[in-house]
């Protein structure tokens, strides 16, 4: 969605009142909203998800990673990440952006990007950024170096995050081909996931996996994280309707509606095989409902969310199960069968329940569900291996200039006292 | 003097302290601990998978007192920790050479 | 207050460019956000307040019904439950609603409900829904099954939440009789405090109660869940005037005042009864003073909400060690002294202080303050008589089925351990 | 800013839609949310922020100094705080304001400030001088007696708070002077830091210090209460443009850029100098930047802001060594350094980077960097020679009429026992 | 050898150990506990009632130590541990039969 | 029967009571305590400085076995905690004169 598919929803939803040209306020005031809600799915929302399912010993690295990612995030951004993601890339524009917004040149106080000012969608943009780049820390955390997530974050913000961003939502070529990804799927879920999975698989299970349980270490942390993202989402996904009108309302309760369906299907899952449900199941479920319904939400209604969420709390479940017992990978917080598996199935999901006998908002003129289904699993494709080759890329060339793991010892001692000299409680 | 420390079931601990102030024991120390032993742990979920936890929250109580009583301390404990499944605990006596009171610097008997 | 009242507000309020027809994105935008308030006030908000009462060993299984009643509670709601509330009854409309927008049928991008979309309506108040059944969770909290509450938490949003919301919010009796309830005095909090009574009452007492002393596990989770809660109640409040005008404004402002004056008439009890105010007081008088100014907060002025929240403070500390201590009822985190108490407390205030002489909004055409406390009086009667009949039914249906408690054995290892597998706090 | 500037800045960014004497719905809709955001930063925000940092045994201690000032702060405003600030104070008026609006007089549904209702910008504002209360807490917290601190507090509100808020804000001298203070750098974050040093010093260091270490009971706290302060930072500063338009997203922009300049600054200091950043660390700085950018949050552009951010995490930085290491005083959570002295720092620099040259929104007509930095300096040391007498008079009065600390064997126990009976965790 | 336990009041650890240390003492083990004892618990608040604790918070340290350092050791922490209020705590002597110290295989004196 | 009393670092603890298990020990009870020691403290950072903190986690490992027994735990122990680090902890050995199992009354070795 974004920009790309702005004029498009304008002509179906927004109101006679604004056109694309002038500020509309009451638009700008939900977008000034959404922004604040989905830096608060990151901070401290997320932070405190994952801090609190890591061990004790390592709760700082993670609140840490978290803080730091929003910090470095916001520079590159400034920089060029905003610019190569979203302003013209001339020639390669089919691939990437380029640099005449490097620095936010010639953004004013009354540059518009839409009915909005052009800041706005530029703050609310940065906290995708962000987030995305945070969710990866699920995949290598109670093991990296500080220093080595720190390059790393800065490349892989460059090199993944601005240009998929910027093929669906920028203009690029999925953009064209009438790919669907209405807050981030794709740009968001699906890189975060794939992202995890190889850095992963490329740093090695953590000393002791997959023998020794590794229980979270506050459950209510991670549960306060958990509802934190939950509302934080209805910016996230409310907010890329890119106006306080219909579209965005819809995209409010779809995305309700999905995060229950897929707390439920998970829980359902657990009571039948274990015969009890977790909290941590529950919540797990919620945010697989979340990352699935995420790039479906301004394309499907209330029933499509439904049978979606459902879909994606028993899907990830099984995923969950065979990334970590059958394959035996140490993704530790699960970020690829949570986010990468969610946001693929919410991808295809999509081409279905956007189907207006099925209650959603229509295809495209000249779509249907067979030719939509092909242009999601060709960006989903697309997607993933490009995250995936160059995620294993910036590894491997981080991993030239500084390890990429702490020693074992530090490992056992804890990333707080050895990364940062910090515990997490005391007296 | 002995020094009585017993393992009890955390739940127990009211009741066996009760058990002791009847016995005219008007000090104890308690701390938190984990258990290994016959008793079985639980499983816990985490993330659609079961895993086994083998340790078992236990409270130890750790008392001072005179030989005399000593017999009847541990006889109120095993009564009053006792719900007759397993992982009730132990009793363990050890022989105390001195015990001293910080405040008035009294020893043996009247110390405690 | 809400769709019945809007008419009338609007009238009142509404700048002349919107009309009841079109869609106003300035409302759109406050509703919104609102929506995101209220579902804050449960996720994290109520879920932390609670779980940090509770003991460690229970923590989850109260986060754990705060998401879970999330979640099916949603499904309730695009299934049948806003239907049954808001939709029309026919000849029961007086009563019930009917099954015309069961599974939202009919709900599309373009629907408006007011100025607004009626998706976002539709979200708004099944936020509502859930916080009400949530409240309930203290009354049975730390001994009651998993399943039997699932089953429990069904049926009451069917059989007393949709029928008493008909009443007053939509188009049922109490809303032709003029019944003034802003924002849910009686549709939230009475039933959901005069519910968690008669839960307590049938299941029992914790084991211990009323000799042992239980402390909250964590203070700081609930004094965390407490200021999430007053930030909600904004959307709560404010939200409820369905409009960003000045009606919300002053809404937000007593809803203010009301919870400072409540925290502080509650601290100066206990300042006075035992020389020491506590934190847990503040906070707990502060909720008093949400629940109490909640029915009124459409209709009263600053200094209305400043004597109503005093009195909150006040009465609801009587109240709670009336059933405490006197009566003897072990209704745990004590939702019917605070929420039951406080909200039946703000029915009637708000007959005084509507009145234009005292700062309020006046009262309606041909009603006066003694006609006014009537009509309130057998609104709150009605609700209460209905919840606890309702409840105590649904208890014993339910409890043929399956045990409503769990075993003392189970009790003393706590819910987390023995319903859920899982423990709040480990290494 | 506020309302002082808002007719030029109305006259500069405002559609052409709105006038100042009618209602802006979009206007209104975007300062309901602002005022939950600030609500948000003090509750549970800062109460977090500060509860994780002092020891275990008095945590509640300051979650209930939070809490406690909030009500009675709300109380203040609504009798003459708001008047103090707000209202025309005659022949006085260029030092405070008057009674006119005493108890709220003549403020009704309909009362205008600007665009928006009266009662929403009384309620905005109210939750600043909630925040600058609550701020001077970290200066004597671990040993202030609770009775103490309430009558400081309400003497500080309306001894210091309401006046210089009137002299910038209100009408007052510096407003005519042509003042900058965009959202609060003298009026919030001066007050506060210097109210926080005078207090450290009148009642003298914590027992044990500087020997002692005195480590942070729960980080994660701290951190959740950081990630709020940064999301209703948002409201703080783009609330303060009062609008929902380009200036308000321009703020939210800088502030954001600010706040993770200012984490970034901070981290690099310490990387540099002790080889290991720390979580404490970034999150430190993250508020230093984001004190230091209040002030300019409305006058510069995002470059600007990034500079301005990254000096705050230097200038903060060592302002904290030399507090605590050189000059021996135990402010004991550092906010003069990091909110007295990122705020004047951040009035200063705005002078400079609101130069059009700097990408600024430029001088006011007859202003110059020289000019605009003298009329700042001027400011604050006015505000910091009137709070630091203000507050030394307050404290020695209070503590003619109760003592101001409690015993050393109080301070041993704890406040959380001691002053309210209560313990912040339990079994 | 002997092993010394003391239940002490926690704010008087640091004292307590620099104490030691300056008995030439390198090495103890401290752990938290709860007492029960002469000195009377607190009230706290609950929504208005208030209730008593009785369990009062202790440190217990432990040092083992040669058989002639013992009396001096004991000395050490009734002096240092010592506020003169009921709750100071307690000083307990027990006998130890052997002590090893786990890196190098020492036992004995020279294991301590 | 011997009361073995073994302060390790906590990491080690897995091994130790498998190697423990090993020699058919099925029971022991663990509490988490603080060392102090020849091993040094770490640095910690609070806003721009640094400080020392000078006790190290350790784990606290009590073993009841049969006289016969006891050197092989000891043994065991030694083995198992091992890294070779200073730091790596103490075994001590004290007598215990009595032991009970609360469930049955079984006293002696037979409780244990
Ligand atoms: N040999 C031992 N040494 C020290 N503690 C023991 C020993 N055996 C058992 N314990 C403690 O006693 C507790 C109960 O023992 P367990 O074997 O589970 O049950 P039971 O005492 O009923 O046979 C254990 O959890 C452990 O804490
Ligand atoms: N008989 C005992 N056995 C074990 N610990 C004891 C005994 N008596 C006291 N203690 C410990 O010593 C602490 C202090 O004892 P108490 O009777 O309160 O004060 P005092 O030692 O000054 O008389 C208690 O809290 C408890 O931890
Ligand atoms: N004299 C002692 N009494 C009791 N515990 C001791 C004693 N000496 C050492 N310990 C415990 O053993 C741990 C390890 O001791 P340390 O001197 O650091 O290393 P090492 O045992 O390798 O020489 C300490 O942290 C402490 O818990």
């Amino acid at each position: 969605m974004k920009r790309a598919i702005l004029i498009a929803v304008a002509g179906l939803l927004v109101s006679g009142m604004a056109s694309a040209d002038t500020l509309d306020k009451a638009d700008t005031a939900w977008l000034l909203t959404s922004t604040a809600l989905v830096l608060f799915m990151t901070l401290p929302g997320l932070a405190l998800f994952y801090g609190g399912l890591v061990g004790r010993r390592n709760v700082l690295s993670v609140l840490m990673q978290c803080f730091t990612i929003a910090g470095i995030v916001t520079f590159l951004w400034v920089i060029v990440q905003y610019s190569l993601a979203f302003s013209n890339g001339g020639a390669l524009n089919q691939w990437v952006g380029g640099f005449g917004s490097a620095f936010l040149a010639g953004v004013t106080v009354d540059s518009l990007s839409g009915t909005a000012p052009e800041t706005i969608f530029i703050a609310f943009q940065l906290t995708f950024a962000i987030i995305t780049c945070a969710l990866i820390v699920g995949g290598f955390a109670e093991r990296m170096r500080f220093s080595a997530m720190v390059l790393f974050s800065v490349l892989w913000s460059l090199l993944v995050y601005a240009p998929v961003c910027h093929w669906v939502w920028g203009g690029g070529w999925l953009a064209d081909m009438g790919f669907l990804d209405f807050a981030g799927g794709a740009v968001v879920h699906l890189t975060a996931g794939v992202a995890a999975l190889v850095a992963a698989m490329v740093l090695g299970p953590r000393t002791g996996f997959p023998q020794k349980p590794m229980p979270p270490h506050s459950l209510p942390l991670t549960v306060a994280g958990a509802g934190m993202l939950w509302v934080g989402w209805f910016g996230f996904n409310g907010g890329s309707a890119l106006a306080a009108d219909g579209a965005a309302a819809m995209a409010l309760l779809v995305t309700h509606v999905g995060a229950s369906a897929g707390a439920m299907g998970w829980m359902a899952m657990e009571w039948i095989k274990f015969g009890k449900p977790s909290v941590l199941g529950v919540v797990t479920g919620m945010v697989a409902g979340l990352g699935t319904i995420t790039p479906a939400s301004g394309f499907v209604g209330p029933i499509g969310a439904l049978i979606i969420g459902l879909a994606a709390g028993v899907v990830c479940f099984y995923a969950t199960r065979i990334i970590k017992r059958v394959l035996v990978i140490d993704d530790s917080l699960d970020v690829f069968p949570v986010h990468g598996v969610g946001g693929s199935l919410g991808l295809l999901l999509c081409a279905v329940f956007v189907s207006a006998g099925l209650g959603g908002m229509g295809y495209a003129d000249g779509m249907g569900m067979g030719s939509q289904l092909g242009v999601q699993a060709v960006g989903l494709l697309a997607t993933a291996a490009w995250t995936a080759l160059a995620t294993w890329v910036i590894l491997k060339v981080v991993g030239l200039i500084t390890p990429l793991r702490v020693s074992e010892e530090d490992e056992i001692e804890g990333l707080d006292l050895t990364q940062h000299e910090e515990r997490g409680y005391s007296r | 003097m002995k020094l009585v420390m017993a393992i009890i079931k955390p739940f127990r601990l009211d009741h066996v302290r009760n058990t002791l102030s009847d016995l005219g024991i008007n000090g104890m120390t308690v701390s938190e601990v984990q258990g290994f032993g016959r008793q079985r742990g639980h499983t816990e979920l985490y993330r659609g998978a079961e895993y086994m936890v083998d340790f078992i929250p236990k409270t130890k109580v750790e008392v001072a007192c005179t030989d005399e009583l000593a017999e009847r301390v541990v006889e109120a404990i095993m009564d009053s920790g006792k719900t007759g499944k397993v992982g009730d605990g132990k009793v363990f006596v050890l022989d105390l050479e001195e015990a001293y009171r910080v405040r008035t610097g009294e020893s043996g008997d009247s110390a405690l």
